[in-house]
């Protein structure tokens, strides 16, 4: 029993992409050994925040067995939104009111989904695609769009905020790691635990596995719904103006098409797309190999224009593995 | 093992095939509400040839891929790669076109070429959807990546432009008043209605969307079966791949982009369920029309093109809502009498 | 198509109906011959920019020009094509796909519509009646080598980001950088030409993957106008300001802080809404007939067009944007 | 105590748009006794559980429980009220732990907020141990077989201080030994005064166990009383609303053999395995759970086929490697389960009649359709199928048509071997012994019938020889002269 315990746990979903996670470092780092240095760790970082938000958020959707793909078009609508105000009505200069804003605004879009799909029992995947027409194609007929680059000064210095500033040794480069990685750390802790000792959390699990089950136990399906949609719009909405903050930069389509890296990014994690599987650490590793496939192929050598067909052979690769894993686990009877 | 049996589910619609289809009335009468709208405020200019001539030239593009989507959709799947297999046969083709010297010819064998890639594609994922039962959705969401990918590795970028005469009036050309593509897309239509009403194919999509299981215990073979039905979305993929590269003169990986969305909508709207197993030609066919109808009296109203995503969106709310209270009405009649 | 290249002849006879329309223009009360501009996209502050310039011209003139196009640059033909439901006197358009868009404008000049097309040099002459260019992309993307040249001392790697592979302008400015460096500065080194699908994350993230695979990078070009910004903000971060060299296509709305510190040289650019009035009143001179060699659109850069091959006018609308100049070219 | 009433319903009603699934119902539960509800497919059954547990709100009627009208409840309510159900799909939750799936709805009963997972353990251990089960605990649902699925809804519903449990149709997906357990578990809940009702077809499982039995038919209520008032004939009246023979099928004997298998195997499931039917047979294959003869019946059908051996078919051999190659040998397929492997449940009796066959109406180039609603006609009026017409749904069709559905579906294929596994499995005693007249027919008109089923009583009446497995080889091959008792010792293997 236990040796079969140790087996199925080097062979388990995050085991084996950790192992490709390694082999992809491995063979980019022999091709370009300045690879192999904190300053990598410190990029990948920075670049997976967004991703890694969003890919919460979607694993949460996922989990209670829904779908958001509406998340890029919230996202691009609470960081537009509070930007527009600052920059065109009142030069409001205020954290508190641009995330505080951000976060509303996603909080509303949540509700719309959450309704759509569990008042209205709608598909997730069509609800939440009516929800991102309704959100972009909304918010930029009633005010168009502008590219705000200038951050007012309480969120220029969150910019200014760095947690870890490395300077490589051989090239003098500084390497800054923004004080808002926090949010994707405190988030995935928090999401964690709440997944795993809260009601909350394993109602989520309940609902995606088996909804009748769930109904018939006693859970409220259409509360944890709503909480689903709601959580992915409020951290979209936090994340959205963070993408502002970090990338000077607030349009309304920044964000447009992400829904697809950040999908792949759950499944190959183990989240199941049919719900009720996955979680956290899953998730992140997922975020990791994604980020660093995207974010090194030019180091690999691999020519710009093939780049795309790269990334899209790696995710249905990793799909492909992810699937065939959970087909294995769930096929062994006892 | 979830079985039926506890579900308190919407009551089915007893009888059904005694009424006339809710979804094919509501769709003719937003159609008839958009056209009367459209007399009301722009007579003039809504009502004319050349309005209907350049809306003609607009829909078969998307129309085809349309029915794409509706067969896997209805065969329980998903196809998101179609926009990317639209590209990569619209590159194929053009390749060969312009390498051959854009002889009648080369346009032939170009347009078989797009044909044959097209059916590649969409057996290669419907091969991965049937043999390794992973989501179809997941499968297509990845192989877009691959499709355009290859598309833009092929290129290397630029378009591929320059096509021959001959090959632009496929879709730019007309016989008289009315464009050739009316009659590819009519053509593609009625050969989409004749395979799923008359065809052992046909049934067997409908049968593969209703219950997988039970199709397999009912010895139809399920990875043959989904294998096909991708592929023929694939070919239909094709079809559009010719249709906008001629039409745009251009072959390139980015063609389109906006399609994936557009033919969900069409195809919900149009009453294909998005859980598999029902949906017809008729209703994709209408929704096809009516959503070009909207498109052009939004431009023809001056009204912005972002004010037509957003009200697609709406409308595809009211239309899955509308379906819903339509339904349990009609259930209520059929209990009562 | 050979049957059009008439029509194209034709135009400038314009129809009766243009001719009375146009002597109410000198009026002054503006013109009253029925024009659409088509933007390559709307989504864009680019483009937003050029909407207010159409604006602008309606103010100031008390016409009734119209601005639209998609949302999405690859709708614009089916935009154009829904257009053409109406009669228009001219339709002018800055084409995102230049083949793409050819056979409906082909469909409009077949209905007797005047084409002016703006940044589409390489279209088919006989899809339009005059295309406008700011300027020779040749010397427009030479004039970046010229400047990374000379602020890096002719030495060192560069790079080049283009928002798309596929797009054309971009890849000519491009080509012309490499031509003008391999003429002039024999000691640089181009790594390669990038993709940033115009978006300032991808353009940040590129550059600082290759700038720690290459520390001996010593120049960036930008194409796309978040190119600049994107390689600026990573060069920032990096504390490579003055080290690494950075040019490129851009906006003061959008580059102004980097400008300001220092870490993009230069940009350039020309303005949207110029472009916008220049291509109404190439429209009007083509109804009205009065299009010549070296005359004079009342836009600013586009005096003096010399029309140099087969109905393509190139004006000198490019602007040098520096710390300096910032102000003057705020949009 | 043992008199008091725990529940007690009036005149239920309750329609579902023009259907009234329940029509006057009237049912008393006493404390401590184990109450048998039946009925045929359709009459309401389980719409009567669901109206006790606040599934369903009824029409009309009182619900008095504890003596308390309790008409408007919600399942917390009914679960606070003591009332425990295990549906038919056990509603437990594949992608949780055995421990969570016991637990977890005590937890959200108390609105707990947080989770504690070693409370979660316990308890589960304390269920498990209440009614012996043995199940590690951190294995997830979905990767245990169907009688612990079973036994893990048991533990659930009984430790949230249940008063009353309802099981919806229990042994249906278990074998005798399975049976035999939970039986122990249900006796064992009785002592401890819990009110236990089974919704149950099999009289002889009814007799095992019951102690009152009520009966409903068409929704409403028949008649209720101790198990020992009823026989076999008064159940079947009372049930059917008609009198059914019980006479054993005895064919005459044929030389002519229609079906061999010699020494077919698949290692894991079965072994070595030959038989025959001849002409006129309606051979019974039976075993317990994992003996290997539901895997028999899917190797024949090529679903999963077996590795090495030899299959004749009047007289030729023939290879089957996938379903087609069975359907192509014509031979059809009664799968185990009617819901999710038989029927498609959204669309016509037409479409469901056809679906195998389809490629017979494809005449030129398109499908005749005028020749398959004749030929659905047909089989509705020769199987005796109750419905208006061939285009309602199959979903709005009582569980035992539906089954005649499914085997018109394999008749309309014409076929050489019909393969039918647990054909009457929750069907009612009036649809069952059409179905058995069915088979008896076919047999006689030359069609080989393979019956693979558990329900012993079945067997013996309806085939003239039976086949049983054992650890996944034949045991024995017998025919109905058989004893019950001494059948059942031979599946267990004590007879030996
Ligand atoms: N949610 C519902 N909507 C419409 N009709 C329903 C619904 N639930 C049950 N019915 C109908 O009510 C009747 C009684 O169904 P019920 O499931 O209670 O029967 P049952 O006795 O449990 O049958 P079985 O033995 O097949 O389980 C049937 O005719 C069924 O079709
Ligand atoms: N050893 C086992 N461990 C776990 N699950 C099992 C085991 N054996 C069988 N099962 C499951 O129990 C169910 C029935 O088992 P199986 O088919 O092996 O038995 P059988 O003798 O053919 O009886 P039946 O026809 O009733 O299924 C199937 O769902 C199977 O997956
Ligand atoms: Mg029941
Ligand atoms: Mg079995």
């Amino acid at each position: 029993m236990n040796k079969l315990k140790t087996k199925s746990l080097l062979t388990s979903t995050q085991m084996i992409l950790l192992y490709v996670i390694v082999a992809f470092c491995l063979v980019v780092g022999i091709r370009q050994p300045a690879f192999f240095s904190p300053a990598t760790v410190i990029t990948i970082c920075r670049a997976g925040i967004f991703t890694m938000c969003f890919a919460l958020c979607e694993m949460v959707v996922l989990i209670s067995g829904g779908i958001d793909v509406s998340f890029p078009a919230i996202g691009c609508v609470a960081m537009y939104v509070p930007m527009y105000i600052i920059n065109r009505v009142t030069p409001i200069d205020s954290a508190l009111f641009a995330f505080g804003l951000a976060i509303l605004i996603g909080l509303l879009f949540g509700l719309l989904n959450g309704f759509l799909v569990s008042i209205l029992r709608l598909p997730p995947l069509i609800a939440t695609l009516a929800t991102s027409s309704i959100a972009s194609g909304g918010v930029v007929t009633l005010l168009g769009t502008r590219e705000f680059t200038t951050l007012p000064d309480s969120l220029q210095a969150i910019y200014n905020t760095n947690i870890i500033t490395y300077t490589a040794p051989g090239t003098g480069f500084t390497y800054l790691l923004n004080v808002l990685f926090l949010v994707p750390v405190l988030a995935c802790l928090g999401v964690a635990w709440m997944l795993r000792y809260t009601m909350l959390g394993r109602g989520l699990y309940a609902i995606g596995g088996d909804k009748n089950a769930a109904r018939v136990a006693g859970f409220n399906v259409r509360r944890l719904q709503f909480f689903a949609y709601t959580f992915s719009g409020v951290l979209t909405g936090a994340t959205a103006m963070m993408y502002t903050v970090l990338m000077h930069s607030s349009t309304t389509s920044a964000l447009m098409g992400d829904e697809m890296i950040v999908i792949a990014a759950c499944v190959i994690g183990g989240v199941r797309i049919t719900g009720g599987h996955g979680g956290v650490l899953g998730v992140v590793l997922g975020v990791v190999l994604i980020t660093l496939v995207q974010n090194n192929l030019n180091m690999l050598g691999i020519p710009t224009s093939w780049q795309t067909f790269v990334v899209g052979l790696i995710i249905l690769l990793g799909t492909i593995i992810t699937s065939w894993q959970a087909k294995r686990s769930s096929h062994g009877k006892a | 093992m979830k079985t039926t049996k506890t579900t308190p589910a919407v009551p089915a619609l007893k009888k059904k095939g005694l009424k006339p289809d809710t979804h094919i009335t509501v769709l003719l009468s937003m159609m008839a509400f958009v056209l009367l709208l459209m007399a009301v405020l722009k007579p003039g200019s809504y009502f004319t040839i050349s309005n209907l001539r350049s809306m003609i030239f607009q829909f078969p593009e998307y129309g085809v891929l349309s029915f794409g989507m509706m067969i896997c959709m209805i065969a329980g799947g998903i196809d998101l790669s179609l926009v990317g297999i639209m590209n990569l046969s619209g590159v194929a083709a053009a390749l060969i076109i312009t390498n051959m010297g854009g002889t009648n010819a080369s346009i032939v064998l170009g347009c078989a070429v797009a044909l044959v890639v097209g059916a590649i594609c969409g057996a290669l994922n419907g091969f991965i959807i049937a043999s390794l039962s992973i989501p179809a959705m997941l499968v297509t969401l990845c192989s877009l990546q691959l499709y355009t990918g290859l598309a833009l590795a092929i290129t290397g970028g630029p378009a591929i432009n320059n096509m021959p005469d001959a090959f632009k009036n496929i879709a730019n050309g007309s016989i008289g008043p009315i464009p050739y593509v009316l009659f590819i897309f009519i053509a593609v239509a009625l050969g989409m209605a004749f395979i799923m009403n008359c065809t052992v194919f046909g049934n067997e999509i409908y049968f593969l969307g209703s219950n997988a299981r039970a199709a397999r215990y009912s010895g139809i073979n399920t990875l043959r079966v989904t294998v096909m039905t991708h592929m023929l979305s694939g070919i239909l993929g094709g079809i559009s791949g010719i249709l906008i590269t001629s039409h745009l003169n251009s072959a390139k990986s980015s063609n389109g982009s906006t399609y994936t969305l557009l033919t969900l909508l069409i195809i919900v709207l149009g009453g294909v369920h998005p859980d598999g197993g029902k949906g017809k030609v008729m209703g994709v066919t209408l929704s096809v029309l009516l959503l070009q109808l909207i498109a052009n009296a939004f431009t023809i109203m001056r009204a912005p093109d972002t004010f037509k995503t957003f009200v697609n969106g709406c409308l595809l709310v009211a239309a899955l809502i509308l379906d819903v209270v339509l339904e349990k009405r009609a259930a209520k009649k059929a209990a009562k009498s | 198509g050979g049957s059009s290249s008439s029509t194209a002849a034709s135009t400038p006879a314009s129809t009766p109906a243009g001719s009375t329309a146009s002597s109410e223009a000198a009026g002054g009360a503006g013109t009253d011959y029925k024009i659409a501009v088509v933007p390559k996209m709307t989504n864009i502050a680019w483009f937003q920019r050029m909407e207010e310039g159409v604006d602008a011209y309606n103010e100031e003139t008390g016409s009734d020009i119209f601005y639209g196009g998609s949302a999405e640059g690859a709708d614009q033909a089916s935009y154009v094509e829904s257009l053409l439901a109406e009669d228009w006197d001219a339709i002018c358009v800055v084409p995102f796909d230049v083949e793409a868009i050819g056979p409906v404008l082909q469909k409009a000049k077949d209905q007797g519509i005047v084409v002016i097309t703006h940044e589409a040099a390489t279209i088919d002459a006989a899809c339009r009646d005059y295309d406008i260019e700011a300027f020779q992309n040749a010397d427009y993307g030479a004039n970046f080598m010229e400047q990374l040249g000379t602020l890096t001392g002719g030495e060192g790697k560069y790079i080049q980001f283009v928002g798309a592979l596929t797009s054309v302008s971009h890849n000519e400015w491009c080509d012309a950088a490499v031509a003008l460096q391999e003429e002039k500065f024999p000691n640089m080194e181009c790594l390669g030409r990038y993709e940033t699908g115009d978006d300032t994350t991808v353009a940040y993230n590129q550059t600082k993957e290759l700038l720690t695979a290459n520390p001996d990078i010593t120049a960036i070009q930008g194409s796309a106008s978040t190119d600049v910004v994107g390689a600026a903000q990573a060069v920032d971060e990096l504390g490579l300001t003055g080290k690494v060299q950075i040019v490129g296509t851009s906006m003061t709305s959008i580059a102004r802080q980097y400008v300001e510190s220092g870490t993009i040289a230069s940009f350039s650019v020309w303005d949207p809404a110029e472009a916008g009035k220049a291509m109404i009143e190439m429209a009007i001179a083509t109804l009205d007939g009065t299009v010549e060699d070296g005359m004079s659109l009342n836009a600013e850069g586009y005096q003096d067009l010399a029309e140099v091959t087969d109905g393509v006018f190139y004006g000198n609308a490019r602007v040098d944007v520096t710390k300096e100049n910032l102000d003057d070219y705020d949009f | 105590m043992a008199d008091e009433v725990f529940l007690k319903l009036k005149g239920i009603k309750k329609s579902f748009g023009g259907v009234h699934a329940l029509n006057g119902v009237d049912l008393e539960i006493r404390r401590g006794e184990i109450h048998c509800l039946a009925g045929e497919n359709g009459c309401g059954k389980s719409t009567l559980i669901k109206a006790i547990s606040g599934v369903h709100r009824v029409d009309e009627g009182e619900i008095w429980i504890e003596g308390k009208l309790c008409n408007k409840m919600n399942p917390i309510d009914a679960i606070n009220k003591g009332i425990q159900v295990i549906y038919q799909d056990f509603a437990v939750f594949p992608n949780l732990t055995v421990a969570e799936n016991i637990a977890l709805n005590g937890e959200v009963k108390n609105k707990t907020k947080l989770v504690n997972w070693k409370e979660i353990h316990r308890v589960a251990a304390e269920a498990m141990a209440q009614v012996g089960a043995e199940i590690d605990p951190d294995v997830k649902l979905e990767q245990l077989s169907v009688a612990n699925k079973q036994m893990v809804a048991i533990c659930r519903a009984i430790i949230n201080d249940a008063k009353f449990l309802i099981l919806d149709e229990p042994t249906t997906a278990l074998t005798a030994r399975e049976v035999e357990k939970l039986w122990t578990v249900v006796r064992a809940l009785k002592e401890k005064g819990i009110a236990v009702m089974i919704v149950n077809h099999k009289l002889d499982e009814i007799y095992q166990i019951a102690d009152r039995l009520t009966i409903l038919r068409n929704g409403a209520y028949v008649s209720s009383g101790p198990i020992h008032e009823y026989d076999q004939a008064r159940f079947t009246r009372d049930m059917t609303g008609r009198d059914i023979s019980q006479e054993k099928y005895l064919p005459k004997a044929s030389e002519e053999e229609i079906f061999r298998v010699e020494n077919l195997s698949l290692p894991g499931a079965f072994k070595d395995v030959s038989f025959s039917v001849h002409k006129g047979d309606v051979l019974g294959l039976t075993g317990l759970l994992g003996s290997g003869r539901g895997e028999i019946g899917e190797a024949l059908f090529g679903i999963e086929p077996a590795q090495s051996g030899h299959i004749y078919l009047n007289g030729q051999e023939i290879t089957i490697k996938n379903v087609a190659d069975a359907i192509h040998n014509k031979i059809g397929y009664v799968p185990e389960d009617r819901l999710t492997e038989g029927l498609f449940m959204d669309r016509s009796i037409l479409d469901n009649t056809i679906a195998t066959s389809i490629r017979k109406y494809f005449h030129g180039i398109k499908l005749d359709k005028a020749a398959m609603e004749e030929a659905t006609d047909r089989w509705i009026r020769e199987i005796g199928v109750v419905t208006p017409s061939s285009k309602p749904a199959v979903r709005t069709l009582s569980g035992g048509n539906a089954q005649k559905v499914v085997i018109s579906k394999w008749l309309n294929t014409d076929p050489k071997l019909f393969i039918l596994n647990g054909p009457t499995v929750g069907v009612d005693v009036g649809a069952k012994s059409e179905i058995h007249a069915i088979l008896r027919e076919l047999a006689q008109k030359g069609i080989g019938i393979i019956v693979i089923s558990d329900d012993l009583p079945e067997l013996l009446q309806n085939c003239n020889k039976i086949v049983v497995m054992r650890d996944g080889r034949v045991a024995a091959v017998v025919d109905n002269s058989i004893e019950q008792k001494e059948l059942s010792d031979l599946l267990m293997g004590r007879a030996e």
